[in-house]
C-alpha cells in the first residue's frame, strides 16, 4: 500500500508533461460542469438586478428573519475555505508529505470560496449601492464605521484571510510557473513570464522560498481559525436566543474543517477524473484525506451534542425553546436532515473498504456538505423563528430569489475553480518532484542495505564454512 | 360659492391652492423622502407662497383649527393640524367634555376620509343608463328642477344626522309639503333608545360611571361601537381608578369590553334577558329591592326559576349566585343592555329585563341619571334605526316615492338580501344621492353630487351620547377642498340653493356658512357664557365668532332636569331558543371598532388596523370555539367555511377562537363591498347579507342576532392575515406567552390596596 | 493573440475613453445641481432690493425668524410696495406680478437651495443664535450659507449645502467637547455686541396647542427649572452634536 | 588594479549527487589555485543540503516578518482607537465606553496577520533577487524539468581547467558566457 | 481638533456616565390596567409618523409596518396562580342536540391580555453596537435614535432587538403601494413634513416622536429656557390620543413630571436589573431579565378575582 513502489518510477519529465498536459486537453466533462456553472451564475445575477430594483421583499424574509440564506451561504463558503489552509499550512508545519500533490487546488478552493463568501454579506444588504459606508475613510460626514459591529470585523478578517491565502497560493506556485514558462507557447508566455517573476532555481530562490512559505504557514494558521471565530461571533455577540453561545467560534471552526475536508474529497475526486491525474492523486491520499475527515467529523459531532446539553442544562426558558422549536418544530426537516448527514453518514468512513472506494467517497463528501449547509442553515433560522417575543414567531422559508442566487453561487465557486485548473498547475510539480525524489532516495538506500546484508550473509557463510 | 372678501374663509382659499394642487410647497418638506432619487413628484420642488394670508399664518408652523369628528355619530371635537394649508393630523379637543381631547382609531382615520383617492370629485348624471359627469351648472338645474317644488311623494333617507344639516333638512321637507323622512343607522341601539324612552323618559339617559361601583353589561360594547368609542372609555379609565370598579359582562361573542372585563360570561345567543330576570328574581328576595318594584311585576320575577335559568343561559348556579352576591355589595351599579342583546324579536323584552335590575337595584338616579328638555330639538341628533329603513323601502316596494335623495347612509349595502334593497331602490321614480364616495346605493342613483368632507364645510354636529345637556359641536372648514374650486360642495350649500327657491327668506344668506355663523349668533343669548370682545377693536359678533370657532363647541343654559321615574311594564320572555336541527348555530354579525357598520371600509388605515380580538386585517373571517370547530370536523384557523341561513350563504375563512360561546358564528360587520373604492371593493363578506326576517316584536327593528345559521367546510386551509403573522402562533392556537411574563396581572384587591394613597 | 499584432484596447486608449466620459458627466454632474439658470417666473432683482435699496433680508423672508422655513414673501407683500412706486408699473416682470396678484394666484418660484428631504435645516435657530443673540449684521448671517445676495439677480446656489459643509461650521461652534458634557455658551460664542436680545413675539394661532397651558411666566420658569438637578440647570446653549437634530 | 571582465561556465548534470561531486571538485581546485570566484547551483527542487555545499547563505526573512507583524499591529490599534476616535462625533459612540476592547483586539490581530504576510513577502523579493527583468543567457529549460545546473564563475584564463573538471564528472552539456 | 476629541475620548475610557448632564431623559409610563386595546394609538402612529401602507398580500409576508402593535395574548403566564385561570368553565347546552356537551367548554374568563408594544428605547440597547456604520446610536436624551439616510440596511439590529419592534422597508412602499401602483393622489398630501418618508432598504423604528420634541425644545429656546420643556407640553401622538390615558410620556430628568412620578411610585428604577421591590406594586418591565434597560414602565393588568 505504501506509495514509494509507484511513485519512486515516476520520471520527472513524465510529471512535467502530465501536469503541463492538464493546461491543455481535459476531457469533455470540464466543458460540461463549465457551461452548466456559467449558466447558473447567468441566472445568480438576473435575480439579484430584480432583487436590488424591487428591495430585499422579493427574497421573501419577514420581520423576524431578518436574516436567512444569504448569512447561511456566507458561512458556508468562509467555512469551506479553511480547509485548504489546514491542508497547505497544517500540513505543511507538521511536513505530512502525502499532501504534496493535492495541496494546490485546496489552496486554490480556499481563495475562491472566500471570493463566493465575501459576495454575501453584500447581496444581502438592504442598500448596497452605499456600501462602501462600512469602509474607515475619512469622509466629509466625521462619521466613521462602527468598529463595535462584528460585521465590520468579518470584513476585516475577510480582507485578510483572503490576501493572504492568495499570497500563499501564488508564492506557492512560483517555481511551478516557472516550468510553465519554460514549455509554454502563445499568449500564456508572457502571462507566466510575468507571474513567475524569472525564477530559475537558483538555490538562494529555493532557500528564500522555503523560509517564506513555511513563515506564511506559520501566519495562515492562527488567521484561520481567527477567521471563523469572527464569523462565529457575529452570532456569539448577539443575544438571539442559541445563538448567543459561548462555544460558538469552536464549533462554528470545526464544522468548517469538516466540510472543507468534505469539498476536498469531491475535488480531489473531480480533478482526478477530468485532469487524468491518477498517478499522482493515489487512492491511498485519499485514504489519508478522508481519516482527517472522519476524525473531525467526529470533533464537530462532539462540539455539537456539548452544544445541546449546554443549552439543556442551562436552564434558560428562551433557550429551551429554540432547542425544542428546532426539533419538533415546523424547522425539523432541516435539524434532521443535518443529523443524518452529517452525524450518521460519515461513520461509513470507518470501513476502509469504503474509504478506499473512489466514487463512494466522492457521493458521501457530497451528503456531508449537504448536511453542513442544512447545519447553518439551522443555526439561522430557528433561532429567529422563535425568538423572545412570542407574538412575532412564525416561520418563512426560503423563496426563489434566495435560492436562485444560493445555487448561483455554488455555480461560481466551481466555475472559478475549474478555470483556475485549466490555467495554472493544479498539482504542484515541484513538490511532487520532492516527493518522488524523497523516495527515490529511501528505496536506494534500502537497496544499499540490501546489498550489505547479502554482503554479511556471505560473510557469515564462508566463516561457517571455514 | 364662496365669498370673495378677504375673511378667514378666503385665507384659506389663498393658502390653499397648494394644497389643492400638489404637494409642492413652503419649506420644501413637500415631498418627504430619504433619498432624493425616490420622488413622489417628479417635477423639480417649487415654493408657492401665500397670496394674502391672515398674520398668524407661518409657513412651518403648524396652526390648529377647532372642528367636529363626523366618522361616526358620536361628535368628538377635533383639533386639526394644519400646516401649508395642509390638515395633516387630528386631535381631540383638550377642553370637549366629549372626548377631552382624545380619539378612537376611526377619529384618527378621518384624514384619510378627507384625503381618500376615490373620493367623488364630478357630479354624474345617469344618461342612456350609465352614469356620466356633468358640470356643476347642469346639477344643480336638475336638483332644483326635482327637489324645489311641493311634492309630498318625495322621500328622504338620511344617515343618522344632527345640527344644521338635521334642522335644513328638515326645514325643506316642511317647505316641499313631505312626510317621508327616514333616518337609518345601522349600529345605534335603536330598541334600546326606545325601551329607555318608555322607561326612563329619554332615549339615552345620562350614565355616570365614576360613581359606579360595577358595571354589568349584557352585550353593550360601550369601549368600542355602543354609540361613544371615546366617551365612555375616557370615563372608564375613571371607573377603573383606585377604588377600582368590577365590570362584568355577559355576552356570546366576546367584544372589546368584554376583553377587559373582570369576569366574562359567555352565556348562550338570546338568552340575556333569561339572565337577566333570574338575578332579579334572586334579588327580589331581599324585601329592600322586593318594594322597588310593582307587585304584577314582581310576582312575574318571582315566577323565574335561576336552576331551570342557569340551564338555559349556561350559566352555571354558583356563578348566578356568585353575580348576585356581587350586585347587592357593590352599590351604586349600573346594568346596560347593548345590540347583541337587543338583536332578538323579543329585544325589547330582553332590553326592559335588563334595564329592570337598575330600577331593582335602585340605581336610577345615582348612576342613571335624568335629561333636562332638548333646548333646540331640532338640532338633537336623528339616531333611526332597521324600522324606518324597513318602512322606506316597502314604499319603495310599493311605489309611494317618485322621487328619492340619500345622503350619509347606504341601504343597498347595509339592507339584507331579503329586503331587496337594490330593487327596490331601481323602482323609485328619480334616485338623488349625496355622496363623497362611489358607494353601491351612490352607483344605483340618477343624480349623484359630491360632497366636501366634513373637515371641509361647515356645520354643527351633537354627539350622540351628550355628557352635557345643551352641548352643541362647531364645525368648520380646516382647508381648502382637497380637489380644488368646483369639484366638490358642501351639502349646506346645495340644500340652501334649493330652499332659496321655495322660500325666499333664506335668500338672506348667501352660503351655507353664512346660514351656520348667523343660526350660531342666534343662540348666543341661550349660551352659558356667551363670549365677549377681548382684543381692542373687535366687534362683539367678531368676537363671538372667533371665540366659538375656536373653542369648537358651546354650551347652552339647559333648565334643570326633572328626577327620573320608571315606569315598568310587564315582560313576557319566551322560553328557551328552541333547537334547530337545519341551523344549528346563531350568526352574530358584530360590529367593529374601525370598519363601523361599513362605511370605513374604504380607509387603508382601518383596514390595516387588526382587529382588536381577532387581529385579522384586510379581510373577513367566522369565529368560531374549538370545540365547535372540532364537531365540524377539526376545522383549523383559515380554512374556508359556508354559513348558510334560510335566506343565503356567505363563504368565508374560519379563525378559531376561544372567546365565543361554541352555540355561536360570528362575522364581523363592514366588508364585503361591491363598490367603494379601490380599498374596500371585494374584501371579505358582508353578514347582512344572510339575515332572516325576523323583527323586534314591540319596536319593529331588525333582530340582527336572531339567524340561525349552519356551516360546512367548503375548502381546505387557507391564509388568514393576522397581525401575529406567523405560522408558530397559528399553530399555537390562541397566542401564548409562552411562559414569558409580557403582561403581568394582579389582583384588584393588591391594587386597591397599594394604590389608594 | 498574435505577437506584434497592435492592441486596440491600449491603456492609453483607455485612459483617453476615462478622460472622455468624466469629461462628458461632469457638466451634466454640475447642470443637475445646480438650477441658476432655471426660468424663475419673475426675473427678481435682488441687486435693487437688497443691494441699492438696501432693504433688510427678513423684511421679505420675515418667516425665517419665527419658523423653520425662511418663506418666500407673500405676493400682498410685493404689491404693498408695489402700488405705491408707479415709477416701475410698466415694466413687464411688474405687470406679470400685478396679473398674479389679479388672478390671487401665487407665484410659481423654482426652488434654489434645495437640501435633501432628510435634511431638516431650522432658520429660526440660526437667526435668534446669530443676529438676536450676537448682535451680527443681517446680511452677514444670511450671506453663511446664500452668499452676497445683494449683488445677484435671481438668487443662486453659491454654497455646497452639503453634511460637511454644516459640519465644518458647527464643529467650529461646537467647541471641543462633545462627550456628553456640551461647553458652556462662553466657549465658543463670540459676542460682537451687547445689544439686548430681540423678543420675538408669535402670531397667536387660532387656538393653543393642544394640552399646551398658558405660557408660564419666567418665575414660574426658574422654579421648575430648580428642581432639575444641579448639573443640568446651568443655561447652556450649544450647537447640535446628534444627528437627529438635523436628520429624522 | 583593474577588475577583468570575467567569464561562466554553466554545466548540466542528471543527477543531484554529480553536481555535488563537481562542486566538491571546484573546491579542491580552488584550494589548490585560486580559480573560482563563484558557484551557484540550480536544480528543478529544493535541496536543503546545498547550504553546507555553497556556504550559509541563510537569508533573514524572519526579521522582515517580525517588524512587518509589530507594524501592522500598531498601524491597526491606531485604526480603531485612534482615528476612528478622532473621527467620532459623539453620535457613535452613544454614551457608551469609546474603546471597545474586544473589537481593538480583533482588528489589531489581523492587521499584525496582514502586514505581517505582505512584508514577509517583501523580504522574499529582496532576497531572492526578483523579481528579474530578464534571465540568464545560458538558463537552461531543462533545469525546471529534471537536470541540475551549475554555473561557475572564474577568469577567463582559467576556463579550460574549469571546463576539464565539469567533463570530468560527466555533465551533459557546458555553456559558456 | 480631531486629536483633541482622540484624546478627549481615551481620558473617557471607561466612563459610563456621559449623558448625566444631559437636561432630557425620555421615558414613558403605560397602565394595563387602563389600556383596552383599541388601536387608536396604532393609527395615530400611522397619521403622525408618515407609516406606510402595506396591503394584505405584503401584511401576510410580514412587512407590516406598523411602529406600535398591540399584543393580544389569551393565557397568564407562570407565576400568576392567585389569578384563577382554572376555573370549571360551564357545560352548554346545544341547541341542536338535547343533551349537555360531554367535553366542557372553556372560555378566556379573565379577558385578553393587551399590551401595547413599541420601542422601548433601551439604554443598554442591543441593537446599538451591532450596526455597521452607525445609524442606530443614543442620543444624549436617553432616546434610541436610527438615521435613516445613514442605514445600509444589514438588519442586525433588527434580529437583536427582543422586542422585534424594528421594521425594515423590504419593499419601497411608497412607489409600490399596497397593490403595487405608487401612492394614490391625494394620499401623499397627509404625509407629515416634519419627518422623512423612509424608501426601501432602511430599518425604521419609534422615535417617541421626536419630530415633536424637536419642535418642543425650539419652542422652549426661543421662550429662553433651553434646558426646560414643560411637562405636557407636547405629546407623543400614541399619547395624545389614547381614549384611557393609558400612556405617559415625559422628562424623566424632571422629577415634577408625570412619568417620573409614576415610575418612583411604582418603584422602578433605571440603572438596575432587580428592582427592589415592595409586594404587590405593579411596574416592571418587559424582558427585564436580559438587562437592556428598557425606558418604558409597564404597570400591570388588575383584575378582580372575587367577580
Amino acid at each position: 500500500m505504501d506509495s514509494t513502489t509507484n511513485m519512486k518510477d515516476i520520471e520527472w519529465a513524465r510529471i512535467n508533461k502530465d501536469v503541463l498536459g492538464s493546461l491543455e486537453t481535459p476531457r469533455i466533462t470540464f466543458w460540461i460542469v463549465l457551461a452548466v456553472c456559467s449558466v447558473l451564475v447567468l441566472c445568480g445575477v438576473a435575480a439579484e438586478v430584480y432583487q436590488y430594483n424591487h428591495g430585499l421583499g422579493v427574497a421573501l424574509m419577514d420581520r423576524p428573519h431578518f436574516w436567512q440564506l444569504y448569512i447561511s451561504n456566507f458561512i458556508f463558503w468562509i467555512g469551506m475555505s479553511h480547509s485548504g489552509t489546514l491542508l497547505s499550512a497544517v500540513l505543511l508545519l507538521t511536513k505530512a508529505d502525502w499532501r504534496k500533490p493535492i495541496y494546490r487546488f485546496a489552496e486554490a478552493m480556499t481563495l475562491f470560496s472566500i471570493l463566493t463568501a465575501a459576495f454575501f454579506p453584500v447581496i444581502h444588504l438592504g442598500r448596497v449601492w452605499n456600501l462602501y459606508w462600512v469602509l474607515p475613510y475619512p469622509d466629509e460626514r466625521g462619521i466613521w464605521p462602527n468598529f463595535r459591529s462584528p460585521l465590520l470585523w468579518d470584513a476585516s478578517a475577510i480582507f485578510t484571510y483572503a490576501t493572504s491565502s492568495a499570497l500563499f497560493l501564488y508564492i506557492g506556485m512560483i517555481p511551478d510557473l516557472a516550468i510553465c514558462r519554460d514549455n509554454a507557447r502563445g499568449w500564456r508566455k508572457p502571462l507566466y513570464t510575468l507571474m513567475s517573476l524569472g525564477w530559475m532555481g537558483r538555490a538562494r530562490e529555493w532557500i528564500a522560498f522555503r523560509k517564506t512559505y513555511v513563515l506564511m504557514g506559520c501566519f495562515l494558521v492562527p488567521l484561520a481559525v481567527s477567521v471563523h471565530s469572527i464569523v462565529a461571533s457575529d452570532f456569539a455577540m448577539s443575544i438571539v436566543p442559541d445563538w448567543h453561545i459561548t462555544s460558538f467560534p469552536p464549533y462554528f471552526v470545526a464544522g468548517a474543517l469538516y466540510s472543507g475536508c468534505a469539498a476536498i474529497i469531491t475535488l480531489f475526486v473531480m480533478l482526478r477524473y477530468i485532469f487524468k491525474f491518477e498517478a499522482y492523486m493515489t487512492i491511498d491520499i485519499l485514504e489519508k484525506v478522508a481519516k482527517l475527515t472522519f476524525a473531525i467529523a467526529m470533533v464537530w459531532n462532539y462540539l455539537n451534542l456539548s452544544e445541546y446539553a449546554s443549552i439543556w442544562y442551562s436552564n434558560d426558558m428562551y433557550e429551551h425553546e429554540v432547542l425544542i422549536q428546532k426539533f419538533i418544530g415546523p424547522y425539523w426537516p432541516v435539524v434532521w436532515g443535518m443529523l443524518l448527514c452529517s452525524t450518521v453518514a460519515p461513520f461509513a468512513m470507518a470501513f476502509k473498504k469504503f474509504r478506499q472506494n473512489l466514487w463512494g467517497m466522492f457521493f458521501l463528501s457530497l451528503v456531508i456538505q449537504l448536511g453542513m449547509w442544512l447545519e447553518r442553515f439551522q443555526i439561522v433560522s430557528p433561532s429567529l423563528a422563535s425568538n423572545h417575543e412570542p407574538w412575532t414567531w412564525a416561520v418563512v422559508w426560503p423563496g426563489l430569489i434566495q435560492l436562485t442566487i444560493t445555487a448561483a453561487s455554488f455555480g461560481w465557486f466551481t466555475m472559478l475553480f475549474l478555470i483556475f485548473c485549466k490555467v495554472f498547475p493544479s498539482v504542484s510539480m515541484y513538490e511532487v518532484k520532492e516527493l518522488v525524489f524523497h523516495h527515490r532516495r529511501v528505496s536506494a538506500r534500502n537497496e544499499i542495505e540490501d546489498l550489505n546484508k547479502e554482503k554479511d550473509d556471505m560473510i557469515r557463510a564462508q566463516e561457517g564454512l571455514a | 360659492m364662496s365669498s370673495k372678501s378677504w375673511n378667514r374663509r378666503t385665507f384659506l382659499k389663498a393658502m390653499g391652492l397648494g394644497g389643492a394642487g400638489s404637494a409642492l410647497l413652503l419649506s420644501g418638506c413637500g415631498n418627504t423622502d430619504i433619498i432624493d432619487e425616490v420622488d413622489l413628484e417628479v417635477r423639480k420642488e417649487k415654493v408657492e407662497p401665500n397670496v394674502d394670508p391672515q398674520d398668524f399664518v407661518q409657513p412651518g408652523v403648524a396652526l390648529y383649527y377647532a372642528s367636529t369628528c363626523r366618522m361616526c355619530p358620536a361628535g368628538c371635537n377635533l383639533h386639526a393640524r394644519i400646516r401649508e394649508a395642509r390638515v395633516l393630523k387630528l386631535e381631540g379637543n383638550p377642553g370637549s367634555p366629549v372626548n377631552h381631547g382624545r380619539l378612537c382609531p376611526m377619529g384618527q382615520a378621518g384624514l384619510h376620509a378627507h384625503y381618500n383617492p376615490d373620493r367623488l370629485t364630478k357630479p354624474m348624471m345617469r344618461k342612456g343608463g350609465k352614469l356620466v359627469d356633468v358640470s356643476w351648472d347642469e346639477a344643480m338645474d336638475t336638483l332644483k328642477e326635482k327637489l324645489a317644488k311641493k311634492n309630498s311623494r318625495l322621500a328622504w333617507l338620511n344617515g343618522a344626522t344632527s345640527g344644521h344639516h338635521a334642522a335644513l333638512t328638515k326645514a325643506y321637507l316642511e317647505e316641499a309639503g313631505s312626510k317621508n323622512f327616514f333616518v337609518f343607522d345601522t349600529l345605534p341601539p335603536a330598541v334600546g333608545h326606545a325601551v329607555n324612552e318608555a322607561m326612563f323618559g329619554n332615549a339615552m339617559p345620562r350614565l355616570d360611571f365614576k360613581k359606579a361601583k360595577l358595571i354589568l353589561s349584557f352585550g353593550a360594547d360601550f369601549l368600542a361601537t355602543w354609540m361613544s368609542p371615546v366617551h365612555f372609555p375616557t370615563q372608564y379609565a375613571e371607573f377603573r381608578q383606585p377604588p377600582r370598579g368590577t365590570l362584568v359582562v355577559a355576552e356570546s361573542k366576546m367584544t372589546i369590553t368584554g376583553a377587559n372585563a373582570d369576569r366574562w360570561l359567555g352565556i348562550r345567543p338570546g338568552t340575556e334577558g333569561h339572565l337577566a330576570m333570574a338575578l332579579a328574581s334572586l334579588l327580589v328576595e331581599d324585601p329592600v329591592y322586593a318594594k322597588r318594584v310593582p307587585k304584577d311585576i314582581l310576582a312575574e320575577i318571582k315566577k323565574v326559576d335561576p336552576v331551570e335559568v342557569s340551564k338555559i343561559t349556561g350559566v352555571s348556579s354558583e356563578r348566578l349566585h356568585k353575580l348576585h352576591h356581587l350586585l347587592t355589595k357593590n352599590s351604586p351599579s349600573m346594568v346596560l343592555s347593548g345590540s347583541s342583546a337587543e338583536g332578538v324579536e323579543y329585544g325589547s323584552e330582553t332590553a326592559r329585563a335588563v334595564l329592570l335590575l337598575n330600577v331593582i337595584l335602585g340605581n336610577v338616579g345615582k348612576t342613571i341619571l335624568p335629561r333636562s328638555e332638548a333646548v333646540f330639538p331640532d338640532l338633537m341628533p336623528k339616531m333611526g334605526g332597521w324600522a324606518q329603513l324597513r318602512t322606506f323601502i316597502d314604499g319603495l316596494h310599493g311605489g309611494k316615492f317618485d322621487t328619492v335623495v340619500v345622503f350619509g347612509t347606504n341601504p343597498v349595502y347595509q339592507a339584507p338580501a331579503f329586503m331587496k334593497a337594490d330593487k327596490a331602490y331601481a323602482k323609485a321614480g328619480y334616485r338623488i344621492s349625496f355622496s363623497m364616495f362611489p358607494d353601491e346605493t351612490t352607483m344605483a342613483s340618477d343624480l349623484v353630487l359630491p360632497l366636501d368632507s366634513y373637515l371641509e364645510e361647515w356645520n354643527t354636529a351633537l354627539p350622540a351620547y351628550s355628557p352635557e345637556d345643551g352641548f352643541v359641536g362647531v364645525q368648520q372648514p380646516v382647508m381648502n377642498p382637497v380637489f380644488g374650486e368646483g369639484t366638490t360642495r358642501p351639502f349646506g350649500d346645495m340644500m340652501l340653493a334649493v330652499i332659496k327657491q321655495m322660500n325666499p327668506k333664506y335668500k338672506t344668506w348667501k352660503d351655507y356658512e353664512a346660514y351656520v355663523r348667523d343660526s350660531l349668533w342666534t343662540m348666543r343669548d341661550a349660551m352659558v357664557k356667551p363670549p365677549v370682545p377681548t382684543v381692542g377693536g373687535e366687534t362683539v359678533r367678531e368676537a363671538f365668532h372667533n371665540q366659538v370657532l375656536s373653542t369648537g363647541y358651546i354650551r347652552l343654559k339647559t333648565k334643570p332636569a326633572r328626577a327620573i321615574k320608571p315606569k315598568l311594564e310587564a315582560i313576557n320572555l319566551p322560553e328557551a331558543p328552541k333547537a334547530n336541527s337545519k341551523y344549528p348555530f346563531r350568526l352574530l354579525p358584530t360590529a367593529r371598532l374601525g370598519l363601523w357598520d361599513g362605511r370605513h371600509a374604504n380607509l387603508p388605515w382601518l383596514q390595516e388596523l387588526p382587529d382588536q380580538l381577532a387581529e385579522v386585517v384586510w379581510d373577513s373571517w367566522v369565529e368560531l370555539h374549538p370545540s365547535t370547530a372540532k364537531k365540524l370536523g377539526g376545522i383549523v384557523t383559515g380554512d374556508v367555511l359556508r354559513v348558510s341561513s334560510a335566506s343565503g350563504s356567505v363563504e368565508v375563512k374560519a379563525l378559531v377562537t376561544m372567546a365565543i360561546h361554541p352555540d355561536c358564528v360570528a362575522i364581523p360587520l363592514g366588508q364585503g363591498h361591491t363598490e367603494y373604492g379601490r380599498y374596500a371593493k371585494g374584501v371579505g363578506v358582508n353578514p347582512y347579507h344572510i339575515l332572516d326576517a325576523k323583527y323586534d316584536a314591540k319596536t319593529g327593528e331588525l333582530a340582527t342576532f336572531a339567524t340561525d345559521v349552519n356551516v360546512v367546510k367548503v375548502a381546505d386551509r387557507g391564509s388568514i392575515v393576522t397581525l401575529a403573522h406567523g405560522d408558530l402562533v397559528l399553530e399555537n392556537g390562541s397566542n401564548s406567552q409562552a411562559g414569558r411574563t409580557i403582561v403581568k396581572t394582579v389582583t384588584a384587591k393588591q391594587f386597591n390596596r397599594t394604590e389608594e394613597a | 493573440m498574435r505577437r506584434g499584432a497592435k492592441n486596440p484596447y491600449s491603456f492609453g486608449f483607455w485612459c483617453k475613453a476615462v478622460f472622455v466620459v468624466v469629461g462628458l458627466l461632469l457638466p451634466m454632474a454640475a447642470h443637475a445641481d445646480d438650477i441658476s439658470n432655471a426660468p424663475q417666473p419673475i426675473r427678481f432683482p435682488h441687486y435693487i432690493h437688497a443691494g441699492k435699496f438696501k432693504i433688510d433680508c427678513m423684511y421679505c423672508h420675515t418667516y425665517a425668524r419665527r419658523s423653520k422655513v425662511s418663506g418666500i414673501p407673500m405676493v400682498a407683500k410685493c404689491i404693498g410696495c408695489h402700488q405705491h412706486i408707479p415709477a416701475v408699473r410698466h415694466k413687464p416682470r411688474i405687470e406679470k406680478l400685478f396679473s398674479y396678484w389679479k388672478k390671487k394666484e401665487p407665484i410659481p418660484w423654482l426652488k434654489v437651495h434645495d437640501l435633501p428631504d432628510f435634511v431638516f435645516f431650522p432658520h429660526m435657530r440660526h437667526i435668534q443664535r446669530f443676529i438676536f443673540q450676537d448682535g451680527r449684521p443681517t446680511q452677514q448671517v444670511c450671506g453663511m450659507c446664500h452668499g452676497d445676495v445683494k449683488t445677484f439677480v435671481t438668487a443662486r446656489k453659491i454654497r455646497p449645502l452639503t453634511m460637511g459643509w454644516c459640519l465644518s461650521c458647527h464643529k467650529q461652534f461646537q467647541g471641543t467637547s462633545d462627550i456628553g458634557k456640551p461647553a458652556p455658551a462662553s466657549a465658543w460664542m463670540v459676542p460682537t455686541s451687547t445689544a439686548p436680545l430681540m423678543q420675538v413675539k408669535y402670531p397667536q394661532p387660532a387656538v393653543l396647542n393642544p394640552e399646551h397651558p398658558e405660557t408660564m411666566t419666567h418665575a414660574e420658569i426658574a422654579k421648575l427649572s430648580n428642581q432639575l438637578p444641579e448639573s443640568i440647570r446651568e443655561h447652556l446653549v450649544r450647537a447640535p452634536h446628534d444627528c437627529w437634530k438635523c436628520h429624522i | 588594479m583593474r577588475r577583468r571582465k570575467m567569464s561562466v561556465l554553466f554545466a548540466l548534470y542528471d543527477d543531484f549527487d554529480k553536481a555535488r561531486d563537481v562542486v566538491a571538485d571546484l573546491k579542491i581546485l580552488d584550494m589548490k589555485e585560486l580559480v573560482v570566484e563563484d558557484i551557484e547551483l540550480y536544480s528543478p527542487i529544493e535541496h536543503p543540503e546545498v547550504e553546507e555545499i555553497l556556504g550559509d547563505i541563510s537569508p533573514p526573512i524572519q526579521r522582515f516578518t517580525f517588524f512587518g507583524a509589530i507594524t501592522g499591529a500598531i498601524c491597526a490599534f491606531l485604526l480603531v482607537a485612534a482615528a476612528a476616535q478622532s473621527m467620532f462625533t459623539v453620535q457613535p459612540q452613544g454614551g457608551k465606553p469609546v474603546i471597545p476592547l474586544p473589537t481593538d483586539l480583533v482588528v489589531t490581530y489581523e492587521g499584525t496577520i496582514l502586514f505581517g504576510v505582505w512584508i514577509t513577502l517583501l523580504g522574499f523579493l529582496i532576497y531572492s533577487g526578483m523579481p528579474r527583468r530578464r534571465l540568464k543567457k545560458f538558463y537552461s529549460h531543462k533545469v525546471s524539468e529534471d537536470q541540475i545546473g551549475v554555473e561557475v564563475l572564474m577568469k577567463p584564463d582559467n576556463v579550460e581547467k574549469v571546463r576539464e573538471t565539469l567533463l570530468s564528472s560527466g555533465a551533459l552539456e557546458i555553456r559558456e558566457v | 481638533m480631531g486629536f483633541g476629541r482622540m484624546l478627549e475620548n481615551w481620558a473617557a475610557f471607561r466612563k459610563d456616565d456621559y449623558y448625566d448632564n444631559e437636561p432630557y431623559m425620555w421615558g414613558m409610563a403605560i397602565d394595563l390596567n387602563k389600556c383596552i386595546g383599541c388601536g387608536a394609538c396604532v393609527t395615530a402612529c400611522y397619521a403622525e409618523n408618515n407609516l406606510p401602507v402595506v396591503g394584505k398580500y405584503h401584511y401576510s409576508q410580514g412587512y407590516a409596518m406598523h411602529w406600535m402593535r398591540i399584543e393580544r395574548y389569551w393565557d397568564e403566564p407562570d407565576g400568576h396562580a392567585d389569578i384563577d385561570i382554572s376555573q370549571k368553565p360551564e357545560t352548554p347546552m346545544y341547541a341542536h342536540e338535547g343533551t349537555p356537551q360531554e367535553d366542557t367548554v372553556s372560555f378566556p374568563e379573565r379577558g385578553a391580555h393587551y399590551i401595547p408594544m413599541l420601542c422601548q428605547q433601551c439604554n443598554h440597547a442591543p441593537c446599538e453596537p451591532v450596526c455597521p456604520v452607525a445609524a442606530t446610536y443614543h442620543t444624549p436624551d436617553g432616546l434610541n435614535a436610527q438615521v435613516y439616510n445613514r442605514c445600509i440596511g444589514s438588519r442586525y439590529c433588527g434580529n437583536n432587538c427582543p422586542y422585534k419592534v424594528r421594521y425594515f422597508n423590504f419593499l419601497d412602499f411608497w412607489k409600490e403601494n399596497y397593490d403595487g401602483a405608487p401612492l394614490p393622489h391625494p394620499l401623499e398630501l397627509q404625509l407629515n413634513p416634519d419627518l422623512s418618508v423612509r424608501s426601501k432598504g432602511v430599518m425604521e423604528k419609534c422615535t417617541f416622536c421626536v419630530q415633536r420634541q424637536r419642535d418642543a425644545k425650539n419652542a422652549a429656546e426661543t421662550a429662553g429656557h433651553p434646558n426646560y420643556v414643560e411637562d405636557m407640553s407636547f405629546m407623543t401622538a400614541c399619547q395624545q390620543t389614547c381614549p384611557t390615558r393609558a400612556i405617559v410620556f415625559g422628562n424623566m430628568k424632571n422629577p415634577k413630571a408625570e412619568v417620573s412620578k409614576l415610575w418612583a411610585s411604582h418603584q422602578v428604577e433605571l440603572g438596575r436589573v432587580l428592582q427592589d421591590k415592595t409586594e404587590d406594586v405593579r411596574g416592571y418591565r418587559v424582558l427585564e431579565d436580559l438587562n437592556v434597560e428598557p425606558c418604558i414602565m409597564y404597570m400591570d393588568r388588575v383584575r378582580n378575582i372575587e367577580a
